[in-house]
């Protein structure tokens, strides 16, 4: 609370691991966020780059990317901050030998050279046009000497960074509190924090969080369903605050061969699925504020990402109903629906296709289980959703599900070649073309239904001045008392 | 006349729980039993709580096995014998009227129990065969349909009659069959077993601790201690002449109702039997008010004495001095 | 009767009802006795009758749900029936007392024989603890129990039944009782034992000189211990009156029919037919008008469902039943 | 005056004992077991006949009508007497379904686990020796492994299903079966009649399934209530940690689970399905406790 | 007795390594333990990756044994998502769950034995029936349901108590309170139970007709013989306290064992999910013959002379 100047918030997750380069959610992301510094910042609105860690940077060719880097930067525990931080800490993570759990994040590295105490060069593996992303959003640095004695699991125990709060007790599991850095330097982008202290308690239940802030044991939860939400907006002390994810939903069809349903092998079966779901009623009772409807397999924001080309399939029952009968189910048919979050709106989904005569079977799976099912190649639809892992760049979305990844479970060899050539071309305006072919060809074929986008609630004490972002990262360094 | 049925050296021991922390213990409960009834005799076997009566019942019926020694019916070894043949030669009747009958069946089911295990005739004929066994017992046949519950203890131990009955066996082993009964419904249980005994030409092995019960219808007795048999003889020569010190304990016991006389003075010592630990030489030298030296050394043998048999020092010459 | 003080205990009129589902039991109905100092009554009658009922109404032991009520019921002159309940608990275990049937089970498991035979008495007589002890150690030494001091430490499991037994009647002698209830104190026991704990009570009872009811169903016990016989049946006293009486000329059928039952070494022929009481006890639920005997009597009679008369013999026996003396000889 | 009555010749008509009251009637005079059993009866009527008393189908969702409360709030109205969830779907109607879905998985794991229980405490119960040690190995290893825990991580491995749940409880519920059947067991194969079927020569298998099977199963049905009961909330459990049966189905430890989320605004969400639920397992303890004191007296008459 | 207590810890021993086996083999039910283990977006080199890490390409058998090996030399493996020992994470939670474990069982006896008591003497009387309708509504309503209950009382409504977390004791009263009613009921039965049958046992009648005060004759004679299996039975419910404290601790957030197995559970953490479900069965295990001890210790007849 304001009075003791600490921001308390609940998360239902707990970070396996502290260091932003072993866990694998998103609370992992925030305190990242707030603890670390990367190279570069993206500014949220404009997602225009500025240094961060990096006083400036340059293209060298293709695969390289050369920084010069800020000087007089220190980390939490003193340590100064210089070329050997990036160094060490860019080409310890990419060694697969360190099982860094976001692989994805930093395979592309092939290596990070030391050119002077203040200058390095990130070279990749391949021509790899996301890479500034990257190394604005996730690759943290951390102090190299600190980082070469403790290790990771010194990291997680106490971690060490450069940002503008230190963590000052984690408790693994339970909770992390984190404090005011001080020394934070003043050349940032960010700007320096204003809330003393920050404590982050792991609270799996929804309810507890919710009863937590009801009644002022908690200032901060985020995650709230839209219900919820609106219920506590009602409540004197509380304000929420809605904002828009880059979470996409959509309905992966299984049209491969041998899967359990191959009525989807017909692009009209699937073309009426699509058809047959009411978005903007789903968005309207049970999504909620700051969803918006997607027609391509993809997160708006992203780089690479159009929805202009693709076709829409607008809710028409009666059209879907036709398109049925024509593929030769005029009764409808039977198959199963897979899917591991927001049961509800599977639940909506399943409802509208029972309308027109589909009867999806549930089956509601640990995310880990689901996959597994998924690669089997035992589903038919799967209510997925995808975040990017907040990477704004249509690289790390589209291709998983079309890039004959083990998820794509349609296999289109055109659309696999055109998504390969757009991660590997460099100039932006032909690799725009290449991608709105590549999802031009995937909604004409009604490969999957893409749904919204997922807003998020955040719930808050009114005394905290706050602002949503769609990357849903918390920026407690912006945020300040009311 | 040979015997019907023999036991010839019965052992019998049980490994039991002497308490949850200590080991498990062995418990001579018969040691060494050689009985043996003639065909339409009544051997009557007293003793006291624990003294491996019931035990020896047990063997007799093929119910436990022996630890040792082996029974002969009619001369034939029952031990390479077919338990179903057995079963129809020698029946039980026990000492709980509550717990010997099955309390979810019938009357007429539970007297035509055995008829069904040997598949006697068809289901209407063993019925018919039940209720006219009921009838014999004196249970009217308007009983057949009931179930235990509703029947008096007398009346209950007249279906445990029947049912050993029904097979028409030879030998009936009586496990205290009246000493869960009022006394006027025990005499017309021994009433009705002595009948029986006339009418279907049987064979008991009659145990009891009530002395009077047994004088009254068996025709030998042994008196068991601790397993063993003390004294063996035909009754009458046995109430008349008892020879054993504990014998005659036993049936100074007895309180006949005779207003003139008192509580007699048994002369046995406060100690008491434990089969868990049985003494050293004679078992009952310890209550025994006639012992002497030798008698907690060696074990007196089983020795014919011309009336009977008996085990005791006082009358084996080759420990008397 | 002669002088009043000497009567310990007087019952006229006793009933115990018992409320089930199946209507109002009455397992004693209008029993009346009394029992002199130094003198043993004896109730006899088989499984079920009624004894126990009696014994525990006398000390207010009754179930939960069992009510008593009585013309009168006098203890040592005081009225027990107007009492109240601490004033009864004040007289139970110090001057009358109580032993229990199964001493494998009468004894707390948890306790010490020493413990249980001081509790009562220290309670009562405010005594000390080695007071308690000394008198406990006393009593356990005329029970018969040898080394008595080294038994006090001991629990009831490492004893023998008929050990037990005599510490349960040195618990009940503890605080000098003027009168001692035992309900069936040999039953449970192996018949030499038996012997022994009779003639134990026969003794204590002669030398303190205590009133004594004993309870039994055991006719041989009744001839040779009481002084007074009452017979019970169907929770009634059918006949009541000095044992040799009872014994030499039992005057109602039921009576008759018991003595009969049994096989007495010399009087019945061995394998001979013993003597029965044909029927079954009747139902103790509900209102009983007349004799209860009179559907297993072989004299019974129109009369037998009326009222019955109390008859009195010239030697003090008491009997109820329809048939005068003269007629029954006849 | 003869000292004896005439000796009996004939053993005249034994009068007839007074039969005791009907089984039923014995059933009916007992309270729990007619307040627990009506309870039951009521919520198994409502149960197989879900059909014929829900007034919807408990799947139709109808986004417009999300958590309209029930008739006793200003709002509501007889249109859903118990309102409707947040899906819209009929509160009542779900409602009804449920308990078919609860009494299922009730009947179901008591079956299963009944089953395994009875078979093994029967085992070891009438052979003692060896096969008594093994199956109190079994029965000491199944209890200490705590069941909620290993149903919560299976459910969690293979994925929740109505049958998965039914399955896995039913696996893991067998262990008081399995110990009450096997004292019971050997309580009865220690009785007289046991002794008296063996020296008529019947067999074994006859002897346990004649003898002594009719005489535990008062038991066993006693038990089996208990575990019905158990096995339910164990449902309720898993659905609320998210792991139990698989949504539509109107489980209602799933309506609870997924009502929790609306109980500080919506209590009656939560309170319905709570409260059924509670009256469930109250009424089958209930007509346990009956059935307990009906079958199992502690005293012979 | 020694003899006696070895052979019960070699049972202990026993069950625990079938235990182990059951738990180890739990993990193979999800079919490929690596891709549970590799987690959300994990490619298929990931997937083969944690294969190796966690030695999954080995044979089961080998597998188990070489785990088996190393938790006997104190090694209870790596937590996969915490990256954390095994050992001191669980050894540190498993402090609160005792806890909450004794604070229940001590609520459960708190409601249960006056309630058991009153219950057996006033035997089949309304009391009787009040408080045996008191025991059922605790076995009725559900542990969840009734914790969410109190949570809305005692925090949203009147705000008396902390929602959620571990740091006073304040934290333990409403989770203690939702366990522990859950658990009365059973005791209540067998309190009540065995004092109906103490109250009605010949040495109960001895003890009246010495004319001791009532409630010396309850409590000194009945209560305390009818309190042996009530010793019993808390070791096992305590076992099952700790067990089922999963849902409660979940709810409230509570940093204990329970908790932690609801997060290993969802987290596929398997080594975690393993050495707790262990624990707890050894756990039980030694609670039970502490329990026969304790018995022996209350009850002459087993005592050792
Ligand atoms: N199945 C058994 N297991 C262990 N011990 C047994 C078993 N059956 C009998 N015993 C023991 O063997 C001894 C003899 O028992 P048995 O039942 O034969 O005595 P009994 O003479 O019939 O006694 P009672 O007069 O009490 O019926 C007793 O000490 C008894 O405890
Ligand atoms: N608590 C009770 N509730 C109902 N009926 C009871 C109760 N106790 C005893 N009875 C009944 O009261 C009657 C008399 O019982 P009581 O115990 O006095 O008989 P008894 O003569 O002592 O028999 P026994 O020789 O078997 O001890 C019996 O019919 C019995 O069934
Ligand atoms: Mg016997
Ligand atoms: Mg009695």
């Amino acid at each position: 609370g304001k009075k003791t100047d600490t921001l308390q918030m609940a998360y239902d997750q707990a970070p396996e691991s502290v260091d932003p380069y072993f866990n694998n959610v998103r609370i992992g992301v925030i305190i990242a966020a707030n603890v670390w510094d990367t190279l570069l910042y993206r500014d949220p609105v404009t997602h225009e780059y500025k240094g961060q860690l990096a006083r400036s940077w340059k293209q060298i060719d293709d695969r390289t990317l050369e920084f010069e880097l800020r000087q007089g930067v220190k980390f939490h525990n003193g340590e100064e901050f210089d070329a050997d931080s990036v160094v060490y800490t860019l080409n310890f993570v990419a060694d697969p030998a360190n099982k860094a759990v976001t692989q994805q994040n930093v395979q592309w590295i092939e290596k990070v050279e030391k050119l002077d105490r203040f200058k390095v060069r990130v070279i990749s593996k391949k021509p790899f046009p996301a890479a500034k992303d990257y190394l604005a959003t996730t690759l943290a640095i951390h102090p190299a000497k600190y980082y070469k004695e403790a290790g990771p699991k010194g990291m997680n125990a106490k971690p060490v960074g450069s940002g503008p709060y230190k963590v000052v007790d984690h408790v693994p599991g339970k909770s992390i509190t984190l404090e005011k850095f001080a020394d934070y330097f003043k050349d940032s982008p960010r700007t320096q924090p204003k809330i003393g202290k920050v404590r982050i308690r792991f609270i799996p239940d929804r309810q507890t969080q919710m009863a937590e802030v009801l009644s002022g044991g908690e200032d901060f939860i985020m995650h709230v369903p839209k219900d919820q939400a609106e219920k506590l907006q009602t409540v004197p002390h509380l304000q929420v605050v809605s904002g828009n994810t880059m979470r996409i939903v959509f309905i992966q069809m299984n049209s491969q061969d041998g899967g359990p349903a191959p009525q989807l092998k017909d692009p009209r079966v699937r073309k009426a699925i699509a058809h047959a779901i009411d978005r903007q009623a789903i968005i309207k009772n049970i999504v909620g504020g700051g969803a918006e409807i997607i027609n391509t397999i993809c997160t708006p924001s992203q780089v690479g990402c159009t929805q202009e080309g693709a076709t829409v399939y607008k809710y028409d029952p009666a059209l879907s109903k036709k398109l049925l009968a024509e593929a030769g189910y005029p009764n409808g048919f039977e198959l199963d629906i897979h899917a591991y979050r927001e049961r509800n709106q599977t639940e909506a989904i399943i409802n509208y296709l029972q309308a027109v005569g589909i009867k999806a079977k549930l089956n509601f799976l640990q995310y880990a289980a689901m996959r597994d099912q998924v690669r089997a190649n035992k589903t038919a639809l799967v209510h997925q959703t995808w975040g990017s892992n907040l990477v704004n760049d249509v690289s790390a979305s589209t291709p998983v599900y079309y890039g004959f990844g083990a998820d794509d479970v349609t296999r289109n060899a055109q659309v696999k070649e055109l998504l390969d050539k757009g991660d590997q071309t460099v100039d932006p305006k032909a690799r725009n073309e290449v991608y709105k072919k590549a999802l031009g060809i995937i909604s004409e074929n009604a490969y999957s239904v893409p749904l919204w986008s997922l807003p998020v609630y955040y719930v808050a004490s009114r005394e905290v001045a706050f602002k949503p972002y769609s990357d849903e990262l918390l920026r407690f360094w912006e945020m300040g008392w009311k | 006349m040979s015997s019907l049925i023999q036991a010839r050296g019965l052992h019998r021991t049980f490994s039991v729980n002497a308490g949850v922390f200590r080991p498990r213990q062995l418990l001579h409960a018969v040691n060494g039993v050689d009985v043996s009834v003639e065909r339409g005799g009544v051997l009557g076997i007293v003793g006291e709580s624990g003294c491996g009566k019931s035990t020896l019942a047990r063997m007799l019926l093929g119910l436990t096995p022996p630890s040792a020694g082996s029974i002969f019916l009619a001369g034939e070894d029952v031990a390479g014998m077919d338990r179903r043949a057995l079963a129809r030669r020698v029946q039980p009747v026990f000492q709980d009227p509550y717990s010997s009958l099955n309390p979810r069946r019938t009357v007429a089911s539970i007297v035509a129990f055995p008829l069904d295990v040997h598949r006697v005739g068809t289901k209407a004929q063993r019925r018919r065969q039940a209720i006219e066994m009921l009838e014999r017992v004196g249970l009217p046949a308007r009983y057949a349909d009931l179930t235990p519950g509703q029947l008096s203890g007398g009346q209950r131990q007249r279906v445990g009659i029947a049912r050993a009955l029904v097979m028409k066996p030879e030998i009936v082993v009586c496990d205290e069959p009246t000493s869960a009964l009022d006394v006027s419904v025990q005499a017309q249980i021994l009433n009705l077993l002595l009948d029986l005994r006339q009418e279907f030409n049987l064979t008991y092995v009659f145990i009891s601790h009530n002395l009077a019960v047994v004088e009254h219808i068996a025709t030998q007795v042994a008196v068991m201690y601790l397993g063993r048999v003390v004294e063996l003889a035909d009754t009458r020569t046995l109430f008349r002449d008892p020879q054993h010190p504990y014998t005659k304990a036993l049936l100074a016991s007895v309180l006949t109702p005779d207003t003139s006389l008192g509580i007699p003075e048994t002369g046995l010592g406060l100690s008491f039997p434990d089969p868990l630990h049985p003494p050293a030489g004679c078992p009952f030298h310890p209550r025994c008010p006639q012992r002497f030296a030798g008698c907690d050394q060696v074990r007196p043998e089983l020795l014919d004495t011309g009336a009977g048999r008996v085990a005791c020092h006082l009358y084996s010459n080759a420990t008397r001095q | 009767m002669t002088v009043a003080a000497e009567t310990v205990l007087e019952v006229q009129g006793l009933h115990v009802d018992i409320p089930t589902p199946a209507g109002v039991l009455h397992p004693v109905r209008d029993v009346s006795f009394q029992v002199r100092r130094g003198e043993t009554l004896c109730l006899v009658g088989e499984s079920g009758c009624g004894k126990s009922m009696t014994s525990l109404a006398l000390m207010d032991l009754l179930p939960r749900a069992a009510t008593r009520r009585a013309t009168t019921l006098r203890f040592l002159g005081e009225d027990l029936a107007q009492a109240s309940r601490k004033r009864i608990n004040a007289l139970r275990g110090d001057r009358m007392a109580m032993i229990f049937q199964e001493p494998m089970t009468a004894l707390n498991p948890a306790y010490t024989i020493g413990e249980q035979l001081v509790e009562h008495y220290r309670h009562h007589r405010g005594a000390g603890p080695a007071d308690a002890r000394t008198r406990a150690v006393e009593l356990l030494e005329k029970v018969g129990i040898a080394s008595a001091a080294k038994r006090l430490g001991q629990y009831p499991h490492q004893l023998s039944g008929g050990l037990r037994q005599r510490v349960m009647i040195a618990m009940a002698l503890m605080c000098g009782p003027e009168l001692l209830i035992a309900d069936e104190p040999s039953t449970a026991l192996d018949v030499t034992i038996q012997a022994q704990i009779l003639r134990l009570l026969a003794d204590l009872q002669k030398e303190l000189g205590i009133a004594m009811v004993l309870i039994t169903h055991d006719l041989g016990v009744v001839a040779r211990i009481a002084d007074r016989v009452a017979v019970m049946y169907a929770g009634e006293v059918v006949e009541e009156g000095p044992a040799t009486e009872i014994f030499a000329t039992p005057r109602h059928p039921y009576t008759v029919g018991l003595l009969s039952c049994i096989p007495v070494p010399g009087r019945t022929p061995p394998g001979g037919k013993l003597g029965t009481i044909p029927g079954v006890v009747p139902s103790l639920v509900g209102d009983l008008q007349g004799c209860s005997f009179r559907d297993r009597c072989a004299h019974a009679q129109p009369g037998c469902s009326r009222t019955i008369p109390l008859r009195e013999s010239p030697a003090g026996q008491q009997w109820r039943c329809v048939l005068a003396p003269e007629a029954e000889a006849a | 005056m003869s000292a004896q009555l005439p000796a009996v010749a004939v053993l005249p008509e034994l009068e007839a004992v007074p039969a005791p009251p009907a089984a039923w009637r014995q059933l009916l005079s007992n309270k729990a077991l007619v307040v627990g059993g009506g309870i039951l009866l009521l919520m198994i009527v409502l149960a197989v006949l879900a059909p014929v008393f829900a007034p919807y189908d408990p799947y139709v969702q109808d986004l417009a009508n999300r958590t309209v409360p029930p008739v006793w709030y200003d709002q509501g109205a007889w249109l859903h007497p118990l309102g409707t969830d947040q899906l819209g779907r009929d509160y009542l109607s779900r409602l009804i379904y449920g308990a078919r879905i609860s009494l299922l998985i009730g009947l179901s794991v008591a079956l299963i686990s009944g089953l395994i229980g009875t078979t093994m405490g029967m085992l070891a119960g009438y052979f003692g020796g060896k096969t008594d040690m093994v199956v109190s190995f079994l029965v000491t290893t199944r209890l200490s492994m705590p069941v909620i825990l290993v149903a919560l991580a299976t459910v969690a491995l293979v994925g929740g299903s109505l049958w998965v749940v039914i399955l896995v409880l039913g696996l893991l519920k067998w262990d008081r079966f399995a110990v009450v059947m096997r004292s019971a067991t050997q309580q009865v194969r220690s009785l007289e009649y046991v002794a008296a079927a063996q020296s008529a020569g019947a067999s074994t298998t006859r002897i346990v399934l004649t003898e002594v099977l009719p005489n535990v199963l008062p038991h066993l049905i006693v038990i089996a209530t208990l575990e019905a009961a158990s096995a339910i909330l164990l449902e309720a459990s898993l659905s609320f940690l998210g792991l139990g049966v698989q949504p539509p189905l109107p489980s209602w430890g799933l309506m609870i689970s997924e009502a929790k989320a609306y109980m500080f605004f919506s209590f009656w969400l939560i309170a319905i399905p709570g409260t059924a639920l509670a009256l469930l397992i109250f009424a089958i303890n209930l007509a346990g406790d009956g059935l307990h004191q009906v079958f199992i007296p502690r005293e012979r008459t | 007795m020694l003899f006696y207590i070895v052979k019960r810890l070699g049972l202990a021993l026993l069950v625990a390594l079938t235990v182990s086996f059951l738990a180890y083999m739990l993990v193979f039910l999800s079919g490929d333990p690596a891709l549970a283990l590799a987690g959300e977006g994990a490619r298929q080199a990931d997937i083969e990756m944690v294969r190796k890490t966690y030695g999954l390409d080995r044979p089961i058998p080998v597998q188990y044994a070489d785990w088996l090996g190393k938790l006997v030399r104190g090694n209870l493996g790596m937590s996969v998502y915490f990256k954390t020992e095994v050992g001191p994470l669980v050894l540190d939670k498993l402090g609160t769950t005792l806890w909450l474990g004794l604070a229940a069982l001590g609520v459960a006896l708190v409601i249960s034995v006056p309630l058991g008591v009153l219950a057996a003497i006033y035997k089949n009387s309304w009391i009787d029936r009040l408080c045996l309708g008191v025991a059922v509504l605790g076995q009725a309503l559900p542990n969840f349901f009734f914790a969410l209950l109190l949570m809305m009382l005692f925090s949203i409504t009147w705000r008396l108590l902390p929602v959620s977390g571990s740091g006073t004791w304040q934290h333990f009263v409403m989770p203690a309170l939702a366990l522990g009613y859950y658990a009365a009921p059973a005791f209540m039965r067998l309190i009540r139970a065995g004092m109906i049958e103490v109250l009605g046992a010949d040495y109960i009648r001895t003890a009246r007709a010495k004319g001791l005060p009532p409630a010396t004759v309850v409590f000194k004679h009945a209560l305390r013989n009818a309190i042996v299996p009530v010793v019993a039975l808390a070791a096992v419910q305590l076992g099952f306290l700790l067990g089922g404290s999963v849902v409660i601790e979940t709810i409230f957030a509570l940093d204990g064992l329970g908790y932690l197995a609801y997060q290993s559970i969802t987290y596929k953490d398997f080594p975690v999910m393993q050495i707790i479900v262990l624990l707890l069965s050894v756990i039980y295990v030694l609670l039970t013959l502490a329990a026969d001890v304790a018995n022996a210790w209350l009850d002459p007849r087993i005592r050792v002379a």
